[in-house]
């Protein structure tokens, strides 16, 4: 066991995998020599050459198209975006191309592409630093969505990112790549050492995809989150001494249906939170889910505390996404409901 | 606004009832394109992307440097896949205008670069080919039958059914699944051979895309990284002078020749005729040496004539001279190569014509026992259980689910 | 009046926009000479020149970028997607640039740009001509997304469309462009001439975005729904002998919840249809939305139908989109619940 | 797997510790490069893609036919705007050291391109900008109070707060918003090209990116839109031979210029010294008129070094020598350009330092004046209220609806 904070276990996973496997590469912007712009994957050439960690031109379609050929070709290529707000030009080689090719062969190709990308706001990084759109790939079939919460599931679900078949989008949420965040940005960020989830093996482990944690057990209410909102929500629900079951989901897609059920069937009342807009945004889907699998228990309507439905405003950031007022705020509503 | 606008607007040559015009095509005589080394200088060989390789001349002799050598066999090998080929073309699509398959594009008149480029390579290189590359499949020993099978989306498609008509794949022939997309298979040509090289192997790949399909992204992006990398890729541009209804000056050909594309990168490129299979043989086979020997990618134009209609649900007689293709100046691929074979004593207008009808049986044949696995009306079907497979490695239980769902409406069991 | 299908009537808005306004000019692949694969602009380059009606490269990403430019100064492109399936490669100038001009310029520039494109299955079009993308743009803000159901919503809406300064997607179903379709491809299409949405103006008028119609009235459910499943749930409702609201959304952005709040609260119970796959369809949103507006009027869960989980299947699109079978289990589900 | 690897990956002259080495770089003797008139077909200036257009020479006198007819008035304000833009960018580079603004980013060495450029360009044409164009916007006359205010995301940023520091635009004076997206805003700039030829105005535009993101698919769709329609466009690459840590080599740089990259579309491009503001001048004014005679784009390279580091966030020690910078056989383009001024008698060491000592009090005080309208700590401050405006033309319901939430939450009136 170590300390790490995110960055250190997201290049220890790397590095665990580049070892162990000689057919993982990795292959993004900065990455190389440089060792990333975040260093996740700082020292990984050095260990392991510029042939298998390889820094690649500014074309975002071209590092992921390339990837699904590297990967049908028998390596394993785990990608970085820079941020996932340049993932764009990437979006028809994953929509088209990468989601697809196993169903559309039959069976008979496939490429084990991960994607690591960071994402959302809370570093004055204004609209191209910041943004959250892991709702725009759970709509796709074929691909496979997570995004952990503290530095032991992100390298746990890494590993099995990387060992899975199927291509998996990884989303890194930057905001608490040092430390958790619990909404306040006047207070000194806390450093992972302090949270149980910095405690991290060095070797090799793996988190299967498509399973939530409870992270937090209560009565009242359940809290469905994922991301730097688990933090929040956390704050939030401890500050507020409401009892609550907090559950950070970890993967989107596959998303464990069976723990929010078994949650909200307890509760009764629900609460969603991300950072991303609300409109069609990933909460749209988790109250879909909750309301079709859990109706006869609600006793409010559930509740979504989002993000804005505007760009993401560089000045005005600590109000666009939630911090524990809001997420307080909501489950005011879900209390009071009646 | 109109009157004044300065904008450039490119216009073909000919439209429906004008004379067709090619004479913006400039041609090489066959054999006046020199032959270098194929280890040369990208920058000493920046002609190539100008002129244009020809090895058979209006009499049929192959003539100058670039004359593969290849045996009588091997051409007659070629001459009976292009037949084999068109007659397929041919049958398919007339089974789509009686119902029989929902889509068909045929390569009518392209069958050359197919079959010649398919001859040049090895069977560990991979390839990456285009919606009108069936050639390749046919050269690479696909069956007739496995063809027409996923044009049906029946019991025996390799598809299972998921993908429209001609989007076949040969995982055990090195052809990698057609896509609907154009041009993204190009990136992926290039990871694949930048995986060759991490693997220290000597395998190459190839991947083609039309005229059109060269404005899309994945071409620069395929390029670039094929240019920063060396990667050992041969990258093909089969420019048929058209785009469904857009004529190549609408991808920036009147400008340059689209093989000169990578020149800015330093990329060399060879325009090679589309339509004489002993050059496209030749220049492919060169082009294979470099990549092998370390000398990075290739861009290749093909310049041939898009014989047919854009797909079935196209009619061209909308927007170009109906009798366009006849004028073409290089001809049809498959009447050169006979003559070729013919004037150096290999072959006869009787033999021909008896390889014709032989084809035809057999392409009879294979439609026979294609519908044998059933068509879009009659037949055995694919099991509708199957649609929710594949889409992961395992299926999830949400699938499981929703399989069960429609189980379930259509009173069969899941 | 005129009887006019939906491409005819698609061509009638462009007409007359192109003869009304003369900053407008259209642009896309094989729109020009040809008149389109569909032949939406069929004879409007011969009318109004090349220079107003452009062919273009197979490009998307151009065809967006270049519009944007095209749009700050000072005309108005409708451009063409000839597939909805091709949209991928001009995502990020949609999302990165089309959609947050406005925003990021403090309300200084802005392009109206209209993005016309044929979506949805049903022709026998397999995986890359039968796709329907719609929730993936309702979760942009700064972009508003429409799809008619009809010729006559379909004029109105694109020139309101083209009329708007605001950039907005504009999906047109294909399977209805030459009449309603209710769901058996048994069944030889009905022409739009038996419908009364192919009556259409032969001149200008428009229908404001974001105004939902109710196109069935009753009493014991609601059904929201839009496009080519317009058709469907109506006569899965007719055969079904059920008395329900059919719910035309027609804009997706901005959505009408008014309109649906005022039936949910009458009816009690909500079905949500569409082709798309469910998980994270724009059928997610519509579900929340309901739901938070209307919980305490609910008897039922929300039922979603939708297309399956999988990318679109050629041989299977029959089984693979809700045809009315699968509406009307949706009805008896939202119907017998409790 | 890595030792048999035979991939290419491009490795840069130096890295930290080694001594710089820029013997890759090609250069051409001032003066030594002809000018062709500006219409000359494309194909007959091949060269100037290869070649350095330079005009300052190593005594700075101006030579040969690319030197531009410019006053001493003239060239006197364009030392002052560079000098300007560098006393802006060392001053809120150490705003940003300080905590005082979020994030800067310099075009230390790069100044030459964005003034020479500017002064070049008429008013009516309209300004595609790169993030480190800012030189454009003081040379349009934009205030230096303005875009401090922009960075400070205060009561008069230009972006009303929604973007970060560097993101300027200014409508009066057409330049565009700039975006964070590489390479966006080339098509915007091919567009809005189009759009003047399809009105018959004569006015052009300009859009600028780094050697990096020419790898971008924008970069690819602007030059083939740009040569289809043949817009009247400047497209601009700044080769500042860095795109944060990886050298041009991962662009493609280390097999041609950047300048030849629309070569294969026909497109002429002209490599310039970046660090020659007369060369820069000369150039962009031969590829104004050519686009405003009907001739289509121009691609210009510019090749310069990026003096500083990428921006606030990035330290280059870890990745380049640190003496690169001073070994760069370009110079540093306000030093030559005083040379130049000096050696003809127009300028001396004296004025300089007046003029330095002068500009720095104005970026001084427009520094006190642009935190009069607020900091991220201190002073008036943005309405919250107004980050729902300009989502779209008229604020939604919805977004109606949201402020009132938030404004609720925050004990405000809404
Ligand atoms: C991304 C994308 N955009 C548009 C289309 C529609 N489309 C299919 S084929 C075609 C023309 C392609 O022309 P070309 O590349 O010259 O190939 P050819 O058909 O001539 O072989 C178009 C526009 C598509 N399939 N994919
Ligand atoms: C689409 C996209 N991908 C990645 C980035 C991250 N990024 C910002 S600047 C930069 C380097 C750009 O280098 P270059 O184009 O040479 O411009 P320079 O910074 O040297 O002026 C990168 C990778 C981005 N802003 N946008
Ligand atoms: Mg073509
Ligand atoms: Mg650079």
């Amino acid at each position: 066991m170590s300390q790490m904070n995110m960055i250190q276990a997201i290049n220890s996973a790397m590095d665990v995998m580049l070892d162990k496997d000689p057919t993982v590469i990795a292959i993004g912007q900065d990455i190389g020599y440089f060792g990333g712009v975040f260093r996740c994957t700082d020292g990984l050439q050095a260990k392991y050459g510029e042939h298998r960690v390889i820094d690649a031109p500014i074309a975002e379609g071209g590092i992921v198209g390339s990837a699904i050929g590297i990967g049908v070709n028998g390596l394993r290529p785990v990608a970085e975006i820079q941020f996932a707000d340049y993932v764009y030009p990437g979006m028809d080689q994953i929509i088209s191309e990468l989601a697809r090719l196993r169903y559309r062969s039959g069976g008979e190709f496939f490429s084990p592409v991960t994607i690591r990308m960071p994402c959302g706001g809370g570093i004055r990084g204004g609209q191209t630093h910041s943004q959250s759109p892991e709702a725009l790939f759970t709509h796709l079939s074929g691909i496979n969505t997570v995004m952990p919460s503290n530095p032991y599931d992100a390298k746990g679900l890494l590993i099995s990112a990387i060992e899975s078949d199927d291509p998996v989008i990884f989303f890194e949420p930057k905001r608490i790549y040092n430390g958790p965040f619990d909404g306040d940005p006047d207070k000194p960020a806390a450093p992972w050492s302090t949270h149980a989830g910095g405690e991290v093996p060095e070797g090799y482990y793996s988190i299967p995809l498509g399973k939530a944690a409870v992270v937090e057990e209560g009565s009242d209410l359940t809290i469905i989150t994922y991301g730097t909102m688990v933090h929040v929500a956390q704050a939030a629900v401890r500050n507020a001494g409401v009892s609550a079951d907090v559950i950070d989901i970890r993967t989107l897609v596959p998303l464990d249906i069976e723990t929010l059920k078994r949650s909200v069937e307890k509760t009764g009342r629900c609460l969603i939170a991300h950072e991303a807009s609300k409109f069609s945004g990933f909460g749209a889907e988790l109250t879909a889910t909750v309301q079709e699998e859990c109706f006869w228990h609600l006793q409010a309507p559930i509740e979504r505390v989002a993000g804005w439905e505007t760009p993401y405003p560089h000045a005005f950031e600590w109000d666009y996404f939630p911090g524990q007022d809001r997420v307080l705020a909501g489950i005011r509503n879900v209390m009071e409901a009646e | 606004m109109t009157p004044k606008s300065r904008l450039h607007i490119p216009k073909p040559s000919a439209r429906p009832g004008d004379e067709p015009d090619f004479s913006y095509l400039s041609l090489s005589e066959a054999g006046a394109v020199a032959r270098p080394d194929s280890n040369t200088a990208a920058r000493k060989i920046e002609n190539l992307a100008h002129e244009l390789v020809r090895v058979l001349d209006d009499d049929g002799q192959a003539c100058g440097e670039w004359a593969p050598e290849l045996s009588p066999e091997q051409l007659l090998e070629a001459l009976r896949l292009m037949l084999l080929t068109r007659q397929l073309d041919d049958r398919m699509h007339r089974m789509q205008r009686q119902g029989k398959i929902s889509f068909y594009m045929q390569s009518l008149g392209e069958e050359a670069i197919s079959i010649g480029q398919g001859m040049a390579l090895r069977k560990g290189d991979m390839m990456f080919p285009s919606y009108r590359n069936q050639g390749l499949f046919i050269q690479r020993g696909t069956s007739i039958v496995d063809l027409m099978c996923q044009c049906l989306s029946n019991t025996r498609d390799m598809c299972k059914g998921r993908q429209m008509p001609i989007m076949y794949h040969n995982k055990e022939a090195n052809l990698f699944s057609v896509s609907g997309n154009l041009a993204t298979q190009y990136p992926h040509a290039v990871g694949w051979a930048m995986a060759s090289a991490i693997k220290g192997e000597d395998n190459i790949s190839a991947a083609w895309v039309g005229d059109g399909s060269t404005a899309e992204a994945d071409f620069h992006y395929a390029l670039t990284f094929a240019a920063v990398y060396q990667a050992p890729v041969i990258l093909n541009v089969i420019n048929n002078q058209w785009a469904i209804s857009t004529f190549q000056g609408f991808a920036g050909g009147q400008r340059r020749p689209f093989a000169a594309r990578g020149q800015g990168l330093g990329i060399p490129g060879v325009r090679v005729d589309g339509n004489d299979t002993l050059a496209v043989y030749a220049v492919t086979q060169w082009a294979a040496r470099r990549a092998r020997q370390g000398g990075g990618p290739t861009l290749i134009e093909h310049v041939t004539y898009r014989g047919g209609p854009h797909s079935t649900s196209d009619d061209p007689s909308r927007y170009r001279p109906k009798d366009e293709w006849d004028a073409f100046p290089l001809g049809d691929p498959l009447a050169r190569l006979k003559q070729h074979l013919v004037v150096t004593g290999h072959w006869s207008d009787e033999q021909h014509e008896a390889l014709k009808s032989e084809l035809k049986d057999t392409v009879t044949a294979a439609w026979k026992e294609a519908i044998s696995f059933g068509t879009m009306s009659d037949g055995p079907k694919l099991d509708v259980r199957s649609m929710f497979e594949d889409v992961y490695k395992e299926v999830p239980e949400r699938l499981k689910r929703q399989r069960r769902q429609l189980m379930a409406l259509k009173g069969m069991s899941s």
